[in-house]
């Protein structure tokens, strides 16, 4: 059993754009993600979901792919939403175990 | 004078009615900073129940009915709901210091309805054992709909002309996100369930004799979310709250003119006329923000949902509801 | 011919009936792409109040009841749970292209029972006003966890000879997971109540009662879990099709007779026997699919879960519940 | 003897009672650790049923009764609130090997009250048909807030002592967390709306009817707890299962007592006794736990948690509500 | 769009002093972070939030922000908490996307 | 206050699988861990957590423990379980504090 650098995008934003988000990853090349509901507080106020309608529902998105993946992806969705929806979005590294599948598209 | 006073008692004793207490009870919880929070899964469970009842009986009356007669009714809605938003786009967007993306959000969802204003309307008029037609509430999705998609079409035609773009606004994907939205899911799935089955068991024996209190339920998570949101309007200017008082007046004015019209002309019932100046004074607080929000993305939602959860559905349910109920008993002579 | 018209009848009087509509609407919701989610914790809860109604009613009918009555239909529903796995095994198990551990997971929950189409039944029965021993629906247990067991070992032996290993499946594990399961927690807490002590009044004020209402909502919810079910289903092999459909027929006259029988010998009545022959006809969707994915890994949970959940509820509640029902009515001449 | 056998035969048939079988079935539940929980939102909306109408009643009862009559009880309230954390304090706390903090949070809790079983024991004088003021089970606060103030205080003292710090404990911000708590909001709230709206027909159609219900699925759901707390309680001391048995009685006995006097005094009911003794016996299991988790941190939560919520409500449904009823019952001739 | 080097705060904790927490962390110059709600085992046993009270609800708080401001939080939360209330707290490395704003107090 | 340079293991995984997972990484050493549920999508397709039956729940577990303790627990789980089960596994440095107790079993 190996493990393989690589990296881990995450992003925090209103639950309203996620299928934007997720299309967009997805067109870039993310086959995988992890997604929960969060609460939180930034510049743009408290983001609590207590709201019937679900404007201040937040959501965090992970995607663990390779570093030119996620820049990628980490990119296109701050330029595209960031002037106008609330959120954060951050990169790390890990070390993921690599099973027969080519997951995450390294190259061997 | 005598109406002035009629409307005071009336005013006083919907104060008492355990609805708007419901309502003000949440927002003291709120203004408290209780730790209590009414359970995301009940609220949404309370949304569901009112939004079927009043599908299933819409549709059961439907069915009952004669279509004929819901016609002119459901055409003034359509009128109502595009007008409204025409009319704070030249009233509240033009005031000084008013970004016009944010007030035609605001006026979207002023045009748009909210379901449990509704309720409310329904439970008052049942109260005063006042008739009105089972389908007057479903017809809801017919001034929703025709608001959203008109602020959403103004604001991106006033920003793309701002940014001297060319702008094409696709009116199909809005109309699908209303429809796919929480509140008109059900409530259409209800009128198709009223429809088209016989639903009367389940809705006698379940959605019926549980409305009220989920009614009370839900009006006390109201109140709550309506004080926080409240704290939002802080920096945002006043004239958003003279819209909040004026507007859902005029609305429900033009809704009650209209339903005169329809009184005369197909024989709409005097409750049906006041649940149509309720549906038009009513401002949309569950599925109106979201479509909101992904339509002017650039408009700011603490204005237009401060404006409209905070202030637009405490004031319609504590003044508009009775105000409109007193002025129906007045002209019908009920 | 004047059956076939007899049960036409029948199948579209119960697709009026609210039940099966709030099935197909739930789909529709889903198949429209709605973004309407019936909260967890709310189905969750409808299940509690389903399986608690059918555990206490049960529980309160073998406390007034005969036991001997019941061991001849309990020894019965035991011998479909396991025959039914079996007859799985030598019919879908041997198609072309089918994986042996996909099928006997398949037929493991087709043997197992569905808790909400027995509610179904249920309610159908007494919308009918047929009566039927309150104890049978309790049965569930005797025919659910042989068929999960049987399953569960045969694909466990199935695997071990084809890697050429020794394997010991061990039963009691798998009855405890079954029973630690919730479904059959409340359904065996519920029989306890009902059996142990008086719970009438909170079975008459709440329990019972409110049956009708979240039933309803149940049924919206599977309907809208079918759906989502049924894409799943696109990759697999044509034969879950069919299985889907002739399984639980062939289940359901299984049951049908074996009711006969006790009909006969130890006087089980007319609604008794179409509750045995629906209970065998139903399959697994809440609680077996966890034991199953536990109990044989390497089946492709797409498979038995699409299956399961989104052919068979449906096709029994729609096709099968009525086909009982009106068997039922002739071979008894009610 | 022929009380005893009185007693006894009381014992038994509140066994049979639904609402203690829940309570214990829900301990079978964890017990045999199944992996069914009751979802959260379910058990909090529960806690909010029952509160809402506990508190609906109460204000409704004030509402259209004599001020002066409550003042008496409301006082005793606060004296057996106060009272009996210097009880533990002089008892318990003393034991050897006994943390004072510890005990001082735990006496804290048994000095403070429990929402469900003030819920069974409204339910069980009603099902008895004795008759109680409405107004009683509100005076909850009037005990809770001070025994948690006075535990919270006495604990402070202490450790500052130990520490020889000077230290100063405010009471306002306990009193606030203490009503901004989920229990004590709903229940003066639910006072304010009966006393000021008249939300009559809610509460008869919603609040009252589900009542039972909800009571039921509350049981279970504290059963599941109480199992699972009884196992925190291993390593804690015996001495702490003798004040959970002893301690109630003491408690009870202290409130039936006062209630005693203020019947003479002022008239209180037989079954307002009765419901004071209960109080003064139940231990808080909702909203104590955290205020005291914040007010005493060097307190081990295993311990109080594990004392009052594992140990102290099962005893005090299953031994104490039967029989200070019996006791009511002799006293009073019922 | 640039990456830059920050650093990334959690803290796993009671609810019930979730408050306090994010009380200090405000004062030390976090105007942002996110929560949710979480289950776990550790040293002061299971705390798998099914209590009605929430006495044994979790909390886990991130804030991203400066190393210099999360070490200071980590601390004053530690030293002062720590003894009487169940927790964990560690930093990570992370890459935010930097936009406009100058949300993470990082000097140019 | 000392932070503390060690791991931490991140398992996604089926809900069903769960208490496998933790038997066994308390056999491995680890005495702690934290829990959250989530959602997401992978190889195995969408896991939303919506159906009844909880066969697409997921669960995210998170332990932080010595280096050589998290990658026997990572390689024993995806051996045992991953053929058959949807997930994903992955490491990340983090630096914990140190208080009194000696809870992460690092040698001073
Ligand atoms: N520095 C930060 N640390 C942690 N979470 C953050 C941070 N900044 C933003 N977030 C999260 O992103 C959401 C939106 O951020 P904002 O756009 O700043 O309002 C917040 O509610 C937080 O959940
Ligand atoms: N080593 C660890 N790895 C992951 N989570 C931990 C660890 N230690 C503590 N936690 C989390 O912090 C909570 C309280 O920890 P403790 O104070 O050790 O009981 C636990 O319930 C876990 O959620
Ligand atoms: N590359 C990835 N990035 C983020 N989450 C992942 C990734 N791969 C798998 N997952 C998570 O693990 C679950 C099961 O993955 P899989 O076995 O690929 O279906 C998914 O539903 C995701 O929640
Ligand atoms: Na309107
Ligand atoms: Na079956
Ligand atoms: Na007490």
């Amino acid at each position: 059993m190996e493990f393989h650098k690589i990296k881990k995008l995450t992003i925090v934003t209103e639950t309203a754009i996620l299928d934007n988000v997720l299309e967009i990853a997805t067109n870039l090349g993310a086959k995988s993600y992890t997604l929960d509901r969060v609460s939180g507080k930034g510049e743009s106020g408290g983001r609590f979901g207590y709201d019937i309608s679900g404007i201040l529902n937040s959501v965090r998105i992970n995607i663990i792919a390779s570093e030119e993946t996620v820049k990628k992806i980490a990119t296109e969705i701050v330029e595209k939403y960031f002037e106008n929806y609330a959120g954060i979005v951050y990169l790390q590294d890990v070390e993921v175990i690599r099973i027969q599948s080519n997951k995450f598209g390294v190259s061997e | 004078m005598e109406l002035l006073l009629d409307f005071l008692a009336r005013f006083l004793a919907q104060l008492q009615a355990p609805v708007l207490a419901f309502l003000l009870a949440g927002m003291l919880i709120s203004a408290v900073n209780s730790k209590f929070r009414m359970p995301e899964a009940i609220y949404q469970f309370c949304v569901f129940m009112l939004l079927m009842r009043i599908g299933l009986k819409g549709g059961m009356a439907i069915r009952d009915g004669n279509i004929m007669e819901m016609l002119l009714p459901a055409v003034f809605c359509v009128i109502l709901g595009i007008g409204i938003v025409f009319l704070g786009y030249i009233t509240i967007a033009r005031m000084p210091g008013i970004k016009k993306d944010d007030a035609l959000a605001t006026t979207g969802l002023f045009g748009a309805v909210s379901g449990s204003t509704l309720a409310v309307g329904m439970m008052t008029l049942e109260n005063e054992a006042i008739f009105f037609e089972g389908w007057v509430p479903a017809l809801y999705p017919f001034m929703d709909i025709p608001a959203l998609i008109t602020a959403i079409i103004l604001a991106n035609l006033y920003l793309a002309k701002q940014k001297k773009d060319n702008v094409k606004v696709e009116i199909m994907p809005i109309i699908k996100d209303c429809l796919r939205g929480m509140a008109l899911t059900i409530l259409v799935i209800g009128v198709l369930l009223g429809l088209l089955t016989k639903p009367e068991r389940v809705y006698d024996t379940f959605f019926n004799p549980l409305f009220r209190g989920f009614l009370a339920v839900l009006m006390l998570t109201s109140g709550m979310e309506a004080y926080r949101r409240l704290k939002e309007l802080k920096g945002v200017g006043h004239w958003y709250v003279g819209y909040a008082f004026l507007g859902p007046l005029t609305h429900g004015m033009l809704g009650f003119g209209l339903g005169y019209i329809a009184h005369v002309l197909v024989g709409l019932s005097p409750g049906g006329v006041i649940m149509l100046a309720i549906i038009a004074a009513s401002n949309s607080d569950i599925s109106g923000p979201p479509t909101v929000r992904a339509g002017i993305p650039s408009a700011n939602p603490s204005v237009y949902h401060g404006t409209s959860t905070g202030l637009g559905t405490v004031i319609v349910i504590a003044l508009y509801v009775p105000l409109f109920l007193a002025l129906g008993e007045m002209v019908f002579g009920l």
